[in-house]
């Protein structure tokens, strides 16, 4: 309990702090930074910790006769681990890549004060405090989307809170649906409405919720702000519209789908039927679109577009396959994607090149980051040994187990679009002009280069020993079958 | 343990090549005696058909494991053979070729792949190595990265993707169907769900028939074998196309070799057969029109291919009694490395003192190298099957196969059997053409630079001396590595199968006398009637349909995209228009004043205000309509009572 | 037709007071002197005022004092009447404030008349505009 | 004594501040001295209406009758605190207390001169007054005298900022108003031609009994009354003087305007529509589906307008209005949930639009410009202005924790109690609108780049207001304990008939 409140609070006092210290002094700063999100993560794996351990730990309380609770499961304690560990190699990038930015005051403020939200997404234990935090989230990351100030910034940021509030708005409604049904908004209890049987109205609700989860989830006629909020600074874009922001509303549908309806109820609705496909759409379209952009980061957005409704597919194959394919994803993908946004990160800086067409002899410069960059592309095609292809094994598996073996052909599809939306990347890289002088040197590029080089390397070594992060997704799907 | 040992050598390798910078040591030579060696001690028992497993103790839903059979011991010693000889070669010619570090190193690495692949004990590892294998050899392809280079490297990359990708998801359905974790050389399974297993099977047939050019996914490879340096080219078509055939032996291996019909995916052997077929015949057409010799040798290695599927069809087809078609097959697979790489590397002997590869350019060139043309011409022999060297003794095999199919009736099987014997002319012809425009015909004009080298004569020399002692004792080899090798595979009748069998028989030394005179014979009226020039029509060609089929994928995606992206910007050009619009009318609104409705000038008040007050007259008139009809027509007959004024309610003070 | 005008006739305070608030209504709203929308607001009150004192109106009715020695009088009701004392001090007091608020905005514009003002207001807020 | 306090209390809230309001033109001259009294005066108001509310809630909800001057009902003037009146009381005196503050030495520039603050003060104490009377009273004739006091007082207010435009603004206020107090008194005037009772009680009982007999009567009085009141409270059609009135006027009254005085006149309407027609005859006429209909129809055309607007009171003004919407769905919902919504949703709304028009107030009188897109750097430079805006703006998009969000949960769960699919909907949407018309004030203010300008936080009192109405936010969102359970049992008791 002293955990969770500390692992919470780590993140927001130190955001706080940071708001308090003097305009310069960047080294302090740095220092308070990594100190409180290293204490974050910490504390929040002591959770997660404990919750496989089997222990319940519950803070609770209530907001005008409604009860919000923060009660970790298995679930949210894997969301935890992924974004708490994330956030610390963000961080150390962060140092290297915002050296000599503006506004890092701002900027470490709201990162450390969105960390904390985050984690409060992660281990909330009902609806209302999922929500309260999902709500909070969109504010605390918005000063970092228009980070640049520009007014295509502005703009996205405008994008942003559009698409998140009127989502949020779709899920009140339905939480007070849930609510007028249930009078409880708790997950521990196994999924709510799992009692009631087949309400009148329930699919609708099902669709309130995925459509308003699905708007930071990014599902495809809901995505349009991910791509725009590319223009934040590469350890937001590579933390948050990669990983953090963008899996809270992948969570929340996990969530809606295993706790609040329950696998059963879902599958006997006809638009828990349809939703299978709608990811498979997202995971198509997504992918190809991706290949046709031309700026590097938006390529990688609308890519993180559709590897999301991977995760999602997972889970709405509502087998326990695709669940732990889907947990598996959320792990595995989480490591690669940032890899690849830090890559674009350190070659946009050191070369100032952010358009794929331009990339022609960036390997030579950057041999190190290319490689990983190449070895991140190579996982999100699926190749073996990378983490991805743990994942996508079990989401095929998830989909031919449901009878729904189209499914697993739309995976194939995407991994061999994804080939060609990366693959010509790196070759290009490589094909270049040799012998250019490096330019992965000083310390900004080695404390960028480190996270991306161990991030790679811990996707290259779970794929190799996926056991490592198993007891993980099995918990998840015991907890949840 | 020493099973895992042996992929991690040449790692160690790349770690050594680190260390030895600037010196001149042969790093891969050593490595690959060294696996060599290791290999023939560690693989002994296992060729004594005792099979080696070794799991590593690690937890989680993956525990890689490695196991070594028969099978297994003959692909690894033969790819450790193969890769020795090779590495005599390269250093030499790599010195012209440049790059020498970057090609050990993938070399090394392609090694390890390989031996990872024939190792892996279940189709995770499998697939992991096949995986690495896909990259590590994808750096020889492109080793040249120019514009050539990196187009036939996407398409090789490209098609080993997707075929790893068809592995997965065959895996995933077969571990759909199959109650138990999927393990290499444990035997046919038996399948919960046939259908799902049938199409596993297909996939993973599909993914392994890519890597072994099994038409019509053979496209990448004339392209990457091609433009690969030499030692390369040898080495893909060597032994890295024969990962497929081991992977489709695997295959077969889950279905099931030597048992009788009526097996979970019957159709598996009709469709080998079938598709070995198209292979050998697509394959020897396309080289018989091919100018560079390199791309000849590569179209060739598709054929080849064709044969060896072909021989595994047919054995799964025969079921009991197909034992002829698997051992026709893997000693095809060991003789067609072995002269395959002697042909390549004469040609990169030629390629690396004249620097051309076009046949049309060369001619003549006995006197310049006298060692290669003999050398080259025994190669030659060997592919085209003459009786005394080792391509005879596999294709007898597989022609007595394959003639056992036919006595069935089959259509299928008896066609087979006939352009079988076609494709044998038609290799003969494409040879005929190699060797006589290089070495014989007219002397070429091309300036012939440097000495050759003696690793060049020593390596092919190797290989020329196996390939003439497996043609004169082909019982030997047969016996020694391909009946255990079946016996491991379930295939118990093999030994039987060959105990009757002669080699040095009339009819089939004449039958193969007859093939190479009819081939010499289309050489010379190809040659001179000029047909070896005719492109095929786009049509006619896979690459091209292949490349009509992406146009039209492209346009029909393009058009589709197209109708989106104008949905999309509709239905946001309405959305702005109606918000803009929304926006601007409540701006004027809010802003009008003193305006005029009808002939009434409202002034003080916003007319909008006044129009709104309206509204909220009729409003509240349409409900007191709905709720009571007040605006009733017809008046109350009795007495108004609606304005009557109740007194008597009034309480009056007054009155008190 | 006939009921119609019976119901006229009875009632006919009802359809004065009726009529004048219309009229005040109109006035209020078409005019664009503020002197004569004023007028039209108290034209509007006079109906209420109206209404409610008819309303408290008993016809033959005494005056609303009491009288000990012969208590079964009929009254009319004094509490309309009382009441639309209190509304006609409310009345007077909208009418002074107007009349200040009038006298604020002459001296402001130099004009009482709505639409002078509007666009003279809207002149200056295009000079603040401008500024 | 302390029974004799607890006896007059109820008549105490309403006279005291109406006796000081007259006694405050004596001290003229001496702002000082004036301002302390009237602070001083909202002090003690706040502590009684305290009192009294927790006598009420000691009570159960009971409510504390009075009857003026000693007559009983129905014969005399009857006061009567129940839960309505003391939440209301409570949101009255403890807005006025930061406005006070607020107000205190920063009005000479507002109002032309230290001589008119005297008026000024003797205006709010009249309308405070009036808006207390209004809680508290349950005679019907009683209402339409305070409604008009509060009337003139609002007017007079509106027209002390020393502005041709204040005072075009307060003419035109005045006409309208005084057309609805005319249409309100003819409402009045129908119910008591057929009930013949000005107490509420009594007036209920016999409409009850007798309403079936000339329900176009009854209709007629209905339809006025809430015209009437409409206009007052400024319901969407009939809102056109609000944002004139509210923006030209000084900015302390901008917040008592639009805090209160327009929630003064909806109390009245509530108290009209549920204490002397009753849940059961507004739904048997049919006023339910009008008053939903016309919330949904202000809170989405309120916020539409608001979207349009560039300077920074008149789009508060114009929320103002999206509010009033919220107000009136509530009302038409009529169930326990959406009423407690509504009343709830009014205490909180005064309190945060009060924070937004004193904050707007200090930034418009700081930076001198009270255009949205030139509020730029106003973030950095007014750190506790700016950050009581955004607690306020926060809270009234019904972010979680924060005051605004209870209400707005109380209405949805009133709505889907009703059925009512649209109005789930309209709220929600009012919400997004909302923060689309509020969060660009604050990403302006904090996130564009800034001008060099020197501008300051106002002065400690101002600051101590702004803080004051924030906490308040946050309190009520965070803890609503007693405020919640007050509009719980109003809600009940208004929808029980006696």
């Amino acid at each position: 309990m002293t955990d969770l409140a500390l692992a919470l609070l780590s993140g927001a006092v130190g955001g706080i702090l940071i708001g308090l210290t003097p305009r310069a002094g960047n080294r302090l700063r740095n220092i308070v930074a990594l100190v409180f999100s290293a204490a974050s993560t910490v504390f929040s794996w002591r959770v997660a910790g404990a919750v496989f351990a089997g222990r319940t730990i519950r803070i609770s309380g209530e907001i005008a006769g409604l009860a919000w609770s923060l009660q970790p499961d298995p679930l949210g304690a894997v969301f935890g681990l992924i974004v708490s560990t994330l956030w610390l190699f963000a961080g150390v990038y962060s140092f290297g890549y915002m050296a000599g930015e503006h506004k890092q005051r701002t900027y470490y403020t709201y990162f450390l004060l969105a960390f904390s939200v985050t984690l409060g997404v992660a281990f909330s234990g009902n609806l209302l405090a999922l929500y309260l935090f999902y709500e909070l989230l969109t504010f605390a990351t918005y000063p970092l989307v228009i980070h640049e100030r520009t007014s295509e910034a502005m703009k996205a940021g405008a994008k942003y809170i559009i698409y998140s509030l009127s989502g949020a708005g779709a899920i009140l409604i339905a939480i007070i649906i849930v609510y007028s049904w249930t009078g409880n908004l708790e997950f521990a209890g196994g999924p709510l409405l799992a009692g009631g049987g087949l309400r009148p109205g329930l699919g609708w609700v099902l669709a309130l919720f995925v459509a308003g989860f699905g708007v930071k989830a990014a599902i495809m006629p809901l995505h349009r702000w991910l791509p725009a909020a590319m223009c934040a600074p590469t350890p937001v874009s590579a933390l948050l519209h990669a990983v953090a922001v963008v899996y809270s509303g992948v969570y929340g549908i996990l969530r809606v789908i295993y706790s609040v309806f329950g696998h059963e109820l879902t599958g006997q609705l006809h638009v828990g039927r349809i939703l299978p496909w709608v990811a498979a759409f997202t995971i198509l379209a997504g992918v190809i679109i991706a290949t046709q952009q031309d700026e590097l980061k938006r390529r990688l957005a609308y890519h993180t577009v559709s590897q999301l409704s991977y995760i999602l597919l997972g889970a709405f194959t509502l087998h326990p396959w695709g669940l732990a394919g889907a947990i598996c994803h959320m792990i595995s993908y989480s490591t690669l994607k940032v890899t690849l946004f830090f890559g674009a990160g350190i070659i946009a800086k050191r070369t100032g090149k952010v358009r794929v067409s331009e990339m022609s002899g960036v390997g030579w410069q950057l041999p190190r980051t290319m490689a990983a960059f190449g070895v991140a592309s190579l996982g999100m095609i699926g190749m073996l040994p990378l983490n991805t292809f743990w994942s996508k094994y079990y989401l095929m598996r998830g989909g031919v187990a449901t009878g729904k073996w189209q499914l697993a052909l739309v995976l194939i599809t995407s991994g061999l679009i994804n080939a060609f939306c990366f693959i010509p990347t790196v070759v290009a890289a490589f094909a270049g002009e040799r012998g250019q002088p490096t330019l992965e040197t000083g310390s900004g590029t080695s404390l960028m280069l480190a996270p991306m080089l161990l991030l790679a390397g811990i996707a290259l070594l779970t794929g190799l020993w996926p056991g490592l992060v198993w007891p993980g997704v099995d918990a998840v799907v015991d907890w949840f079958f | 343990m020493l099973l895992m040992l042996l992929p991690i050598i040449p790692l160690l390798g790349i770690f050594a090549l680190r260390g030895t910078r600037g010196k001149s040591i042969n790093i891969p030579f050593v490595v690959s005696s060294l696996t060599l060696f290791m290999g023939q001690q560690v693989l002994r028992h296992a060729l004594g058909g005792n099979p080696l497993t070794y799991r590593l103790p690690v937890s989680g839903p993956y525990v890689p494991t490695f196991q070594a059979d028969a099978l297994s011991a003959v692909f690894v010693l033969l790819t450790a053979f193969l890769w020795w000889i090779v590495s005599i070669y390269s250093p030499e010619y790599m010195k012209h070729e440049g790059g020498t570090r970057r090609f050990e190193i993938s070399t090394l690495l392609t090694l390890s792949a390989i031996l990872g692949v024939f190792l892996a004990g279940d189709f995770f590892t499998l697939l992991l190595f096949f995986e690495l294998m896909t990259v590590a050899s994808f750096f020889w392809v492109v080793h040249r990265w120019n514009n050539e280079a990196i187009r036939a490297g996407y398409f090789y990359l490209f098609f080993s993707i997707a075929g790893g990708l068809l592995l997965a998801l065959g895996i995933v359905l077969v571990g759909t169907a199959t109650p138990g974790l999927l393990a290499v050389g444990a035997g046919p399974v038996t399948p919960t769900n046939p259908q799902a297993f049938s199409w596993g099977v297909a996939a993973i047939a599909a993914g392994f028939g890519i890597k072994a050019g099994m038409a019509p996914l053979h496209l990448w490879l004339p392209h990457a074998h091609s433009v690969a340096p030499t030692p390369a080219s040898a080495l893909l078509s060597g032994l890295l196309i024969k990962v497929g055939a081991y992977g489709l032996i695997r295959t077969g291996e889950l279905v099931g070799w030597g048992l009788e019909l009526g097996h979970a995916a019957t159709w598996l052997g009709p469709a080998l057969t079938l598709l070995g077929t198209c292979t050998m015949l697509v394959g020897v057409i396309a080289a018989l029109l091919q100018s560079d010799a390199k791309r000849l040798l590569a179209y060739h290695s598709v054929s080849q291919m064709g044969y060896i599927i072909l021989g595994l069809g047919v054995g799964l087809f025969l079921g009991k009694t197909g034992g002829l078609g698997l051992l026709g097959s893997i000693y095809h697979v060991v003789n067609h490395a072995l002269f395959k790489a002697a042909l390549f590397l004469g040609v990169g002997v030629i390629y690396v003192r004249t620097g051309e590869t076009n046949l049309y350019n060369l001619g003549g060139l006995w006197r310049s190298f006298p060692v290669t043309a003999v050398l080259m011409f025994l190669a030659v022999l060997g592919i085209t099957g003459a009786p005394g060297l080792n391509g005879y003794a596999s294709k007898t095999l597989l022609h007595h196969a394959v003639s056992e199919a036919a006595r069935t009736g089959l259509p299928l099987m008896v066609w087979a059997e006939r352009l079988f014997l076609l494709v044998g002319v038609g290799t003969a012809a494409s040879f005929a053409k190699l060797f006589y425009l290089t070495f014989l015909g007219k002397p070429t004009k091309l300036a012939i630079s440097g000495g050759t080298s003696q690793r060049f004569h020593v390596s092919m020399a190797a290989l020329a001396l196996i390939m003439v002692g497996v043609g004169f004792r082909p019982k030997l080899f047969l016996e020694a590595l391909a009946v255990p090798t079946a016996r491991a595979l379930g295939m118990e009748t093999a030994a039987a199968t060959i105990a009757g069998l002669s080699f040095w028989n009339t009819g089939d030394v004449v039958g193969m006398l007859i093939t190479l005179g009819l081939g010499m014979v289309v050489c010379w009226i190809g040659l001179t009637t000029g047909a070896f020039h005719w492109t095929p029509p786009r049509w006619l060609t896979l690459e091209g349909l292949g490349k009509i089929v992406c146009y039209g994928l492209g346009a029909v995606s393009r058009t589709g995209e197209g109708y989106y992206r104008s949905a999309m910007e509709l239905v946001s050009d309405i959305g702005s228009t109606i918000i803009s619009r929304l926006l601007s009318a409540c701006h004027r609104l809010d802003h009008s004043r003193d305006g005029t409705i009808g002939n009434i000038t409202l002034a003080g008040i916003s007319a909008d205000a006044a129009i709104l007050l309206v509204v909220l007259a009729v409003l509240i008139v349409f409900y007191a309509y709905m709720e009571f009809g007040l605006p009733r027509l017809r008046l109350p007959a009795s007495l108004p009572t609606w304005l009557r004024i109740p007194f008597e309610s009034v309480p009056c003070l007054i009155a008190h | 037709m006939r009921v119609l005008l019976d119901e006229l006739m009875v009632n006919y305070p009802y359809f004065a007071a009726m009529i004048l608030f219309i009229i005040g209504a109109f006035t209020v709203l078409t005019r664009s002197n503020l002197f004569k929308k004023l007028i039209g607001i108290n034209i509007m009150e006079s109906a209420i005022f109206l209404m409610f004192i008819a309303a408290g109106n008993i016809r033959g009715g005494a005056v609303p004092i009491l009288d000990e020695a012969n208590p079964q009088t009929v009254c009319i009701n004094p509490l309309p009447s009382a009441l639309m004392l209190t509304g006609i001090v409310v009345s007077v007091s909208v009418t002074a404030f107007a009349l200040a608020l009038i006298i604020r905005l002459h001296q402001s514009y130099g004009t009482t008349d709505a639409r002078r003002i509007a666009e003279l207001r809207k002149r200056w807020h295009a000079n603040e505009g401008n500024h | 004594m302390r029974a004799t306090i607890e006896v007059h209390l109820p008549v105490f809230v309403v006279i005291m501040p109406l006796f000081v309001a007259f006694v405050l033109p004596t001290l003229a001259r001496r702002i000082r001295l004036v301002e302390g009294v009237v602070t001083s005066t909202t002090v003690l108001w706040f502590l009684g209406a305290g009192y009294l509310a927790s006598l009420v809630l000691i009570r159960n909800g009971n409510p504390i009758g009075y009857s003026l001057g000693g007559w009983p009902a129905p014969w005399g003037i009857e006061l009567s605190v129940g839960s309505l009146s003391c939440l209301f009381l409570l949101m009255v005196a403890g807005v006025s207390l930061p406005v006070a503050l607020f107000a205190a030495g920063n009005m000479a520039h507002e109002v032309g001169g230290p001589k008119r603050i005297t008026r000024f003060y003797v205006l709010c104490l009249l309308l405070g007054g009036a808006l207390a009377g209004m809680a508290v009273t349950s005679d019907l004739f009683n209402v339409f005298v305070l409604v008009e006091v509060a009337t003139l007082s609002c007017c007079g207010l509106v027209s002390s900022r020393n502005h041709p435009l204040a005072a075009e603004a307060a003419f035109n206020y005045l006409i309208l108003a005084t057309l609805g107090s005319a249409l309100i008194l003819g409402g009045i005037g129908f119910l008591y031609i057929i009930t013949g009772h000005l107490n509420m009680g009594f007036a209920s009982q016999e409409l009850n009994r007798i309403w079936q007999e000339y329900p176009h009567v009854v209709w007629m009085a209905v339809s006025f009354l809430l015209v009437g009141f409409g206009v007052k409270s400024a319901l969407f059609p009939l809102h056109v003087w609000l944002p004139d009135a509210h923006s030209a006027a000084p900015s302390p009254a901008s917040a008592i305007l639009s805090g209160l005085a327009v929630k003064g006149y909806a109390i009245c309407l509530i108290k009209v529509l549920y204490n002397v027609f009753g849940v059961a005859l507004i739904q048997e006429l049919g006023m339910h589906r009008i008053l939903t209909l016309l919330g949904m129809i202000a809170i989405t055309a309120g916020s539409l307008f608001a979207l349009t607007q560039d300077k920074l009171k008149r789009r508060l003004a114009f929320s103002t209005v999206a509010q009033v919407g919220y107000i009136f769905l509530g009302l038409g919902l009529a169930n326990s949930m959406s009423l407690a919504g509504t009343l709830f949703h009014m205490a909180s709304h005064a309190v945060i639009k009060s924070g937004l028009f004193l904050a707007a107030g200090a930034i418009i009188a700081t930076t001198g410009n009270d255009r949205i897109s030139e509020m730029a750097g106003v973030g950095r430079q007014m750190p506790i202005t700016m950050a009581a805006f955004t607690v306020c703006s926060v809270s009234l998009v019904g972010i979680p924790l924060f005051s605004g969000f209870i209400g707005k949960w109380n209405l949805l769960l009133g709505s889907l109690e009703a059925g009512n699919r649209l109005a789930q909907a309209v709220i929600i949407l009012g919400s997004v609108l909302c923060a689309a018309y509020l969060f660009p004030i604050i990403r302006v203010a904090y996130f564009e780049p800034a001008p060099a300008a020197d501008w300051q936080d106002p002065g400690l009192p101002q600051k101590t207001a702004l803080i004051l109405l924030a906490a308040g936010v946050i309190l009520l969102g965070v803890a609503p304990g007693p405020f919640l359970e007050l509009a719980k049992r109003a809600a009940l008791d208004l929808l029980v008939m006696k």
